[in-house]
């Protein structure tokens, strides 16, 4: 009668990312409860230590790949990848985070726990090869973020960005459901390895259970027509969370109210495990009913691409107009999706990679620069920033380069390595489309430069104070990085096209 | 009588399910849902679902929409307006609305052929013990991961709610 | 098929009709109770010993004036104590009184229905209880009464959980959710019930189910929804006659519900403390002897004259009963209700100890209370039951 | 007497999706949205007992189970949400929460 309960040993290493941030996180709620002191760095450096040892885990976990827990986790190159990433996505958001906390008298414990926690269930939908597992990662993920969205309670706009991004990501997290009880009733089973292996080898029906739809349809029936609905439905629930057209609506008001740490934070790691989930569903999972998800993902991508873009250009909020320029961002990488290759998932990961270090380093200058209670957000307080500033400005020229797509940038390559693994599988007009849309972009991202180096100092400016140690090696890791991606692709190139080369 | 009952329960759950959407007052809408969870649980026990169906009722009916009543007698809130809509919605919703249903509907339908049919007593595989083996040996990591949700659910909950930054 | 719907239906006859009249006299016996503890008589009046009283109170209560107050909200008004009352009264369904008994040649179980999931079905039924109190306040449209159920949902809530993991302990123990086989698993006598069984007794457990049993059915020392000295009379202060009525008897229909479960889950239900060759089916002949004897004696000696015929009579149906305990054909099923019935009735008789002995908690008491302390408790036994469970396997 | 059709218990669930989907886009009130919110999890609920019970398989139960586990994390982050956006504004109409503009 009694099971062995225990898991095996393997098991928990190639758990131990998320098993150490949890870890930290109840430790961290522990700590400010005996601490009794409600706002303290020890909370960040805490944090830090704990991210830290969770990417060392991480790496160890790749020394032994292979499934765990019954198949429900996979950790292979892209798992390790997006587990990286969003590990030192939140490194980078704890260092931006000091000053800003400081400033608003919030550096608790809860805000670092809340942190942690949410970067483990980004951890867990990177690893995830199991619908429920994901769906889990996705919700744990996703509250922890709705409250610290809503962090700052006594901020009109942050309430309102935490309802909106609650509200609607609930009623897309059903949509996400839905999509998963119809693939249960077409395969018979939610595993991503199963459900692949049920759509391989349909006409044997064994890999499907018996009373699955695949069996009882007997081929008379066009099941990709359901396999078409249950994607779509999937899609829709992380076309959400990657702020992917027609799913967008949320983002700028979200990105807008939310605290600028957040906000960075926000467009970057979930952004990253979304996508690491749409791999793994979309290119491994329903790759043999790709042409039913096709066309899908090919408008999706390029009404991102457009409606990002053209909202940036009337954006005044510069929190607002980046917010756009990352659905626009978003669209660039539903192109290399639709592309349907290795080399597709490899540019993928390469761009949400570069992507994350400028995106990131962007929003903490904007929260730098604005002040206590977030009141600079304006593109004219950018105005004179390279005369009083000019480390700042230097950086955040790097990044807004980066964001343009501009070469010895890593954004240069990120998109270079989308149209080319799209033009390689025949998208033409998408490319055509996309690069159409670079160009565009290129006006708002230019508007902010030539105001920060052509204009007299704004009241923001002047009043900006200098540089805190930790937002500066924020900044400063992530321009190098930004740069080092530019000029070195090779080294991070050669790994996401070995882990997409491995996925299938 | 296992259609009966089935078509017994499915007509309050959607009669309640339409309650819930055509009600201007939130408490009204609420006891609704309530109709629609216990209609709910009624059909789950005639597939078989025993314990999820208790389940529905602890966890949906006697806490969810507690905490939803709770909530809405302590903002003392009142029947919604019903001027200031936005006339978009109301044009494009409802076709686009009914298009979706009709979709999703034929869609559901095509998924089984008509002789797939379900009646009380076919699966006995729902009970608390068959649900708990697998929840603690399959489910293991799921499970784990939920606790950490529940967690943070609380810590949420705490960090917004509480009375004083201080 | 056909028995097997007549005996349902006698038995919904007799269940329901001995649990409305036993609801109506645990009014009478919680006021003698009550009144014995402020050294008083109580009911006196009507009948012998004020016997009749309950049936007073029923006619008092039908030909009160119905009244509907203006302002509320007229359906969920209605609809609240008819609640109430339905929820209350389902738990009775799935609760055993007693083990299998043969009537006329046709087997049969003393419980209208048994479900695997009968301790889920009792919690959830309790769980939904509090939508009774919470509508009644929130439609009477005072303040009050939405204070009253405010309070009233929170407190029911928060003492959900650690009842529910007080419930869980025994069922580790026992390995079943039916409410029959939980009886079955601690036949044997005392020290095979759950409250006292190794490895690890449940007596905490079964402390920790009594005092938010209490709050659950929003007695004293938790009844601080009727509050009557800060809040009227609390969720139902817009209610009379009957509708009233039904939230009073929905109050002691949980009771008796709480009891019942604390009999089956912790007390070895219908089964005697000690086995019947140790003589304990005499028990029950002894103490009714014993009642009718003293009742004698006082008869003769009576305190006042009108106790002078009604103390033998009372003393000789006593000694029937102790003489109908001996009969053999009946004890069968007549020693299990008494074992049931005595178990119940001393829980029952604990609510009103407490009731005539406690103060009321403060509201923030309250809720620490059972968040500070019943809810780490409970939790800290269901872990140490688990781990000595796993480990004796 | 006679079994239901698995396609009506299916149907049936699409019916109460998108009555929770009307829900979200119609009502104004936030609470009422929410509440379309959970309606929609029970439609999925109910067809992952349906499967479960075509398949013969346990899990659909499992899985409609975690789904309840998320949705009471779920209501009790977005009622906190809801009562810190009612302290603010002293609404509950979702209109009238739109402070930010293009």
């Amino acid at each position: 009668m009694p099971v062995d309960l225990m898991p095996a040993s393997a098991d928990l290493i190639r758990l131990l990312p998320e098993i150490v941030l949890t870890l930290m996180g109840t430790l961290l709620m522990v700590l400010a409860a005996i601490l009794r002191k409600r706002s303290s760095n020890a909370y960040g450096n805490l944090s830090i230590a704990a991210l830290l040892a969770a990417l060392g885990a991480a790496v160890y976990a790749y020394t032994r790949q292979g499934p765990a827990f019954g198949n429900m986790l996979v950790v292979d190159g892209l798992a390790t990848f997006f587990r990286a990433l969003v590990i030192v996505v939140g490194i980078l958001t704890v260092l931006a985070s000091y000053r800003f906390l400081r400033r608003q008298g919030a550096e608790t414990g809860e805000y670092h726990a809340l942190l942690l926690f949410s970067i483990a269930g980004q951890c867990l939908m990177a690893a995830a090869n199991d619908l429920i597992v994901v769906f889990i990662g996705l919700e744990i993920s996703s509250l922890a973020s709705y409250v610290m969205v809503g962090y700052l309670r006594d901020d009109k706009r942050a309430n309102e960005a935490a309802l909106k991004y609650f509200l609607l990501g609930s009623f897309a997290t059903a949509f996400f459901l839905y999509g998963v009880a119809l693939v249960y009733g077409i395969t018979g089973t939610i595993n991503l390895s199963g459900v692949r292996a049920a759509l391989t080898a349909p006409e044997s029906c064994l890999q499907a259970g018996a009373g699955s739809v695949l069996c009882v349809q007997n081929w008379l029936a066009p099941w990709p027509i359901f396999l078409g609905v249950a994607a779509a439905l999937l899609f829709v629930g992380l076309g959400f969370k990657v702020s992917a057209a027609p799913f967008q609506i949320w983002a700028p008001d979200v990105y807008q109210g939310a605290p600028s740490p957040v906000t960075a934070f926000l467009s970057t790691g979930p952004k990253a495990a979304a996508f690491a989930v749409f791999l793994r569903i979309f290119m491994s999972a329903f790759e043999p009913g790709g042409a039913a998800w096709e066309p899908l993902v090919w408008f999706s991508a390029l009404a991102s691409m457009t409606i990002g873009n053209f909202a940036a250009l009337r954006q005044s909020n510069v929190k607002r107009m980046l917010a756009y320029s990352s659905i626009a961002h978003a669209g660039y990488v539903l192109v290399a999706l639709t592309a349907r290759s290795a080399d597709g998932a490899a540019a993928v990961m390469f761009y949400l990679g570069a992507y994350a270090f400028m995106n990131i380093g962007a929003f903490a200058v904007v929260g730098h620069l604005a002040g206590k209670g977030e009141r600079y957000q304006d593109i004219e307080d950018f105005g004179g920033l390279g005369q009083k500033q000019p480390l700042t400005a230097a950086m955040l020229t790097i990044f807004l380069l980066s964001l343009i797509g501009v070469p010895l940038t890593g954004g240069f390559f990120g998109k270079f390595y989308i149209f080319k693994a799209a033009l390689e599988s025949h998208l033409v007009w998408l490319t055509v489309l996309g690069l159409l849309n670079s160009a565009v972009a290129a006006y708002y991202y230019l508007r902010v430069l030539v105001m920060m180096y052509f204009r007299e100092p704004s009241q923001a400016a002047i009043e900006a104070e200098p540089l805190r140690p930790g937002l500066r090696a924020a900044l400063l890791v992530s321009a190098v990085a930004t740069l080092f991606l530019g000029i070195f692709p090779n080294w991070v190139l050669d790994f996401s096209n070995k882990s997409a080369a491995m996925m299938k | 009588m296992d259609v009966v009952i089935f078509l017994i329960f499915a007509i309050i759950a959607v009669a309640c399910a339409i309650n819930v959407v055509v009600q201007t007052h939130p408490i009204s809408s609420a006891i609704s849902l309530v109709g629609v969870m216990g209609s709910l649980a009624v059909i789950y026990l005639l597939l078989g679902a025993e314990f999820i169906a208790a389940a529905q009722v602890i966890v949906y009916a006697g806490a969810i929409m507690v905490l939803f009543v709770f909530v809405i007698m302590l903002l003392n809130a009142g029947a919604e307006a019903t001027k200031g809509r936005a006339p978009m919605a109301h044009l494009l919703g409802p076709p686009l609305l009914a298009a979706f249903l009709g979709i999703l509907a034929f869609v559901v339908r095509r998924l089984f052929p008509r002789e797939y049919t379900a009646h009380f007593g076919g699966f006995t595989h729902g009970t608390a013990k068959d649900v708990g083996r697998a929840l603690f040996t399959t489910y293991l990591l799921p499970f784990e991961a939920a606790s950490v949700l529940i967690l943070i659910a609380i810590i949420g909950a705490v960090v917004l709610a509480r009375k004083e930054m201080d | 098929m056909d028995s097997f719907i007549v005996i349902s239906v006698v038995k919904a006859v007799v269940v329901f009709g001995a649990l409305l009249t036993a609801l109506a006299y645990l009014q009478w016996v919680e006021r003698k109770v009550i009144a014995h503890i402020q050294v008083r008589p109580g009911p006196y009046r009507v009948g012998p010993h004020g016997l009749l009283q309950p049936v007073a109170d029923i006619v008092k209560l039908i030909t009160k004036e119905d009244l509907s107050p203006p302002f509320v909200n007229k359906t969920l008004y209605l609809a609240a104590p008819f609640l109430a009352m339905t929820l209350a009264l389902m738990s009775i369904c799935v609760i055993p009184f007693g083990p299998a008994i043969r009537v006329g040649g046709v087997q049969t179980w003393m419980q209208l229905t048994d479900l695997n999931i009968g301790v889920l079905f009792v919690l959830a039924v309790s769980s939904i209880g509090v939508y009774g109190i919470a509508l009644a306040g929130w439609s009477s449209n005072n303040k009050y009464a939405l204070l009253g159920s405010l309070r009233s949902s929170a407190q029911m809530i928060s003492y959900e959980l650690p009842l529910s993991l007080a419930i869980a302990s025994p069922l580790l123990l026992s390995n079943t959710l039916s409410l029959r086989l939980l009886v079955d698993s601690q036949a044997g006598g005392a020290w095979r019930w759950n409250a006292l069984r190794g490895p690890f007794p449940q007596i905490f457990a079964f402390v920790i189910f009594l005092i938010a049993a209490f709050a659950e059915c929003n007695r004293v020392p938790f009844d601080l929804p009727e509050a009557e000295n800060e809040l009227v009379a609390g969720f139902h202060t817009e209610y009379s006659s009957m509708k009233f009525a039904s939230f009073f008897m929905s109050e002691y229909a949980n009771m008796i519900t709480v009891s019942c479960m604390a009999t089956l889950l912790f007390l070895g239900g219908w089964d005697a403390p000690w086995p019947a060759r140790y003589g304990s089916s005499l028990v029950p002949t002894v103490l009714l002897a014993g009642a009718g004897l003293m009742a004698l004696y006082h008869g003769i000696h009576p305190w006042r004259r009108r106790d002078r015929y009604s103390l033998p009579a009372a003393g000789a149906v006593f000694l029937l009963a102790a003489a109908v305990f001996l009969l053999p054909a009946v004890q069968s099923w007549l020693m299990p209700l008494f074992w049931f019935g005595a178990k119940v009735g001393s829980i029952l008789f604990a609510f009103m100890w407490v009731r005539g002995t406690l103060p009321r908690l403060r509201y923030d008491q309250l809720m620490g209370f059972a968040w500070k302390y019943l809810f780490p408790a409970a939790m800290l036994n269901l872990l140490l039951t688990g781990f000595l469970v796993a480990w004796g396997s | 007497m006679g079994s239901v059709p698995i396609s009506w218990f299916l149907t049936l669930s699409a019916v109460l999706f998108a009555l929770g989907v009307a829900g979200f886009l119609f009502r104004r009130s936030i609470i009422t949205v929410f509440m379309s919110i959970e309606l929609m999890l029970n439609a999925v609920n109910l067809s992952f007992v349906t499967f479960s019970y075509q398949l013969k398989k346990v899990d659909g139960h499992l899985f409609s189970f975690f789904v309840m586990v998320v949705a009471a994390a779920e209501a009790a982050v977005g009622l906190a949400i809801i009562l810190t956006v009612f302290r603010n504004r002293k609404t509950l109409n979702i209109d009238d929460v739109s402070s930010m503009k293009d």
